[in-house]
């Protein structure tokens, strides 16, 4: 038995354990604690990568905690597995890599970036936390787990969001996104008792293999699309958004659009893998395209409007939020019809989850620069700024890719993703295609704006004597560059051994089912 | 005013809709056959030689999620750790 | 029916919860709605897992063992409270700080953020 | 705030170590009776509140040592997660001490019995750990939301990000 059967649980134990030891670590001083910060996130980092190069050679790992083998899932006679079970399937493994490279990111950024604040020993403890809760939600075969490490971030991010205490806005959106947050946790808890009452069983597999769509059922499903919609973002319920993101110190933000990922996977984990072929009719595939066109839209018309760079950067997550959701729901929408799933709606799921992967790297990308942008020239509104491409090359090259990215131009990731979801979601309607376009050229425009304002033009006064970021903030952004470089160098390499896979693990229920509990569906 | 009397008419329905869809899951005082639970009553004590049966899940079956819950009540200290600190700059 | 009447208690205490958190005007208020909407929770979970006439799934000393309680529901309940009460103590030190900087605890004057 | 009435503290005197040692009582037979590490833990704790609210925070708090209750908390967390690591050998959190005769190794008869303080292997060892961790967080929590604010306006530097 070697020690990879064990990546599951390291990948989650890692970080957890780097962030109890972090506020010891930080009493050795100012480079203990960073290398602390960028050591452990680095190991993660590769420990997920392992664990999805595993998962691609030897399909859904399974790790049962505390069972006397790794693998018992069932004890003799049972049906339903009694204890917590990882189960990591391609999909899972995908999202882990995507997240804890983003932390990995944000971490670099961090040490240089926060150098001049107090309070950093409980930094570095909370950012771990964000990143154990954030693959704990990714990892876990278990209803509660999942909710256990939905807190776990939840709490984390709270914290960080408030890391500047002296500013009233940042107290105010980090209460603003607890009361959001913490209703929606409850929300999914007492969903959770739902499904526990109806199957008395927790594990995601055995309330998948069980599930017969009755009154109850219903009512746990409106709660759980409810709430996981609520803390990723989208539109009815996106208040606490652009407060949060733009708040939160830039590297903190750049996990936070990790961990809003990950609550679109359990959303996408719910759908799919627990209530799957059993949803039968078109209404919750349609409420989750309308959420994704809503968000998409409204989204992009509130950043156009915006001053400060890192509100209007995360008005435009929420409209990118809205391509996923788009093009996972319309996979599900053809998910009980083989036709349809073949003719447009697997396209849209490998357009949805490729988007996820580009979304995730250059959004922390763009929101990296503003970080940037901010520590050389010391405001946040748009107006203070001008002509900074001389003074910091380095950050307006990278600017400039993640802006190309985002706005879909053509040789750049974003623009494969988008064509995938365009020409998917033009086989359903093609109005939606259509706003998906509308939506695409208003991101373009808008970060055209913030790049003539900001990085053109003539150099204001103020700002002659600001010079390029220390090299530790550059290095934490040229992660996420260089991983947005070879996604775009590469397209068909990474559609067809990133994307493929985890779009095959989600639409594949019964798969996600017999890996726990043997024979399945 | 107006808009309590709307809650109250809201609240009615959606407490309605709540309970019809908690009765649904089973009758208060039968959960019926419960092979999860029933599984740790006859063999916890066996298999782990704790008396309290509670305890060992907490610790044992679902020893991880009190793992994360430690981490849960560890990430409050440290947020209001960070919004209480002693400022002065490093 | 009326025997599911805990259910009813626990859809009570939820919609109360969240009218307190919608419509209130103090910052404790909202709080304490947050903490009635997670005791409905708690309360569910307990609920569920009683047997008519069960005893606690404990054998310390226990008298003759007949029916016990689900003992899952219980353990999973322990996790939601203390879960609960880490988020309190922080949502209570962060309006402490609320009223620090704005010197009031109305929401309606806590609105920096906009648009 | 200010000590309460002589009525108060005499019987904060009298009772609060009662309190202590009950609470250590809870964690201590958690895998026996009802209770274990968090709710015990919560238990000691409410003896800080408690002389707090009875001797007042100026005479309380020069006896308070805050960097105790970190590395009560520290210790915890690690002696808990470490326990979890140990059974790597097996798996994550494997109750590697339960029935081996050792520490926490004895079995126990099945069925209504009166308890066997050393049993249940891992179990009681993790509730030690956590009503530590649960002691020294509840106290810092508690420490930190009374004497937070003046903390701050203590500090002077404004920490308000890079751009006032």
């Amino acid at each position: 038995m070697s020690w990879h059967v064990h990546l599951p649980a390291l990948v989650i134990a890692v970080p957890l354990l780097g962030a109890f030891i972090a506020p010891v670590a930080s009493m050795l001083g100012k480079v203990a604690r960073n290398f602390w910060l960028v050591g452990v996130s680095a190991l993660t980092a590769l420990l997920s990568v392992l664990l999805w190069q595993q998962v691609l050679t030897s399909g859904t790992a399974i790790y049962v905690m505390g069972a006397e083998a790794f693998n018992l899932s069932l004890p003799s006679g049972m049906s339903l597995p009694i204890r917590i079970i990882l189960e990591v399937d391609a999909f899972s493994a995908f999202m882990a890599v995507v997240g804890s490279i983003a932390a990995f990111a944000g971490a670099l950024f961090s040490t240089n970036y926060m150098e001049r604040f107090s309070g950093l020993d409980k930094f570095a403890a909370l950012y771990f936390l964000l990143t154990t809760g954030m693959l704990g939600m990714v990892l876990t075969g278990d209803l509660f787990n999942f909710f256990v490490f939905l807190e776990i971030a939840s709490v984390a991010s709270f914290g960080l969001v408030a890391f500047w205490r002296d500013r009233p806005e940042a107290i105010e959106a980090s209460f603003k996104y607890m009361v959001v947050s913490t209703i929606g946790a409850m929300m999914i808890l007492i969903a959770i008792a739902f499904l526990y009452g109806r199957y008395n069983a927790v594990s995601m597999a055995a309330v998948a293999n069980a599930l017969r769509l009755g009154y109850a059922e219903k009512i746990a499903l409106v709660f759980l699309i409810i709430a996981l919609a609520m803390k990723c973002g989208t539109v009815p319920m996106h208040m606490w958004t652009p407060d949060a993101y733009t708040e939160a110190p830039a590297g903190v933000t750049c996990l936070l659009i990790a961990v809003s990922q990950a609550s679109l996977y359990g959303l996408f984990r719910v759908c799919f893998s627990i209530y799957g072929a059993s949803l039968g009719s078109a209404v919750v595939p349609w409420t989750i395209i309308i959420l994704g066109v809503l968000s998409m839209f409204i989204g992009v018309s509130m950043a156009v409007v915006q001053k400060e760079i890192k509100r209007l950067m995360a008005y435009h997550s929420v409209s990118q939020i809205g391509y996923m959701l788009l093009g996972l729901g319309v996979g599900l929408l053809a998910l009980s019809d083989p036709q349809a799933m073949a003719d447009y709606g697997f396209t849209a799921m490998k357009g949805g989850i490729y988007h996820l992967i580009n979304y995730t790297m250059y959004k922390g990308l763009l929101f990296l620069t503003a970080g940037a942008l901010y520590y050389a020239a010391g405001s946040r509104n748009l107006n203070d700024l001008g002509g900074l491409a001389r003074t910091m090359p380095y950050t307006t090259f990278m600017f400039v890719i993640a802006a190309a990215a985002i706005a879909g131009l053509p040789p750049f990731n974003g623009f494969v993703s988008k064509l995938l979801i365009y020409e998917s979601t033009f086989a359903v309607y093609p109005i939606l295609s259509i706003m998906a376009l509308v939506t695409s050229v208003l991101t373009l425009a808008s970060f055209v704006k913030v790049f003539q304002t900001a990085f053109l033009g003539p150099a204001k006064a103020k700002l002659a004597q600001v010079k390029e970021v220390p090299p530790g903030m550059l290095l934490g952004m040229s992660v996420l560059t260089i991983v947005i470089i070879g996604l775009t160098l590469f397209p068909t390499w990474s559609l067809s051994n990133l994307v493929e896979p985890a779009a095959k693990a989600l639409v594949n229920q019964a798969g996600y089912i017999s890996a726990v509990i043997g024979g399945g569906l | 005013m107006k808009r309590q009397v709307l809650f109250l008419v809201a609240l009615i329905i959606v407490v309605g809709t709540l309970w019809g869809g908690l009765s649904r899951i089973h009758q208060f005082g039968d959960p019926g056959a419960a092979p999860m639970d029933d599984y740790y009553l006859h063999n916890a004590q066996a298999e782990r030689s704790a008396n309290n049966i509670v305890t060992s899940i907490v610790f044992d079956y679902r020893g991880f999620d009190t793992l994360g819950e430690a981490a849960v009540l560890f990430t409050a200290v440290c947020s209001v750790l960070v919004v209480f600190r002693k400022g002065g700059h490093n | 029916m009326i025997g599911n009447l805990p259910y009813l208690v626990v859809g009570i205490i939820f919609l109360l919860g969240l009218y307190a958190v919608l419509f209130e005007k103090n910052l404790i208020k909202i709080a304490i709605g947050v903490s009635l909407i997670e005791a409905s929770a708690n309360l569910l979970l307990i609920v569920l897992g009683y047997r008519t006439g069960g005893s606690i799934p404990v054998f310390t000393l226990a008298g003759k063992v007949g029916k016990m309680v689900l003992p899952v529901p219980q353990a999973l309940t322990l996790t939601a409270i203390v879960i609960g009460l880490a988020t309190s103590a922080l949502m209570l030190s962060l309006i402490m700080m609320l009223y620090k900087h704005y010197g009031t605890l109305d929401v309606r004057e806590i609105r920096r953020l906009r648009g | 705030m200010y000590s309460l009435s002589v009525i108060v503290r005499t019987i904060c005197d009298v009772f609060a170590w009662f309190l202590a040692v009950f609470g250590v009582y809870v964690i201590i037979h958690g895998h026996l009776t009802p209770g274990g590490g968090f709710q015990g833990g919560a238990v000691v704790a409410t003896l800080f509140a408690f002389l707090l609210v009875a001797y007042g925070g100026k005479k309380f708090i020069p006896f308070y040592k805050s960097n105790l209750f970190s590395w009560f908390e520290t210790v915890g967390l690690l002696l808990f997660i470490g326990t979890g690591l140990v059974g790597l050998g097996t798996t994550f959190f494997y109750n590697f001490l339960a029935g081996q005769g050792g520490l926490f190794g004895s079995t126990v008869p099945i069925g209504p019995n009166s308890g066997v303080l050393n049993s249940s292997g891992t179990i009681a060892l993790m509730n030690m750990a956590v009503g530590v961790e649960v002691i020294g967080g509840l106290s810092l929590i508690l420490y930190y939301m009374f004497k937070g604010i003046r903390l701050y306006e203590e500090s002077g530097s404004e920490e308000t990000g890079h751009d006032r």
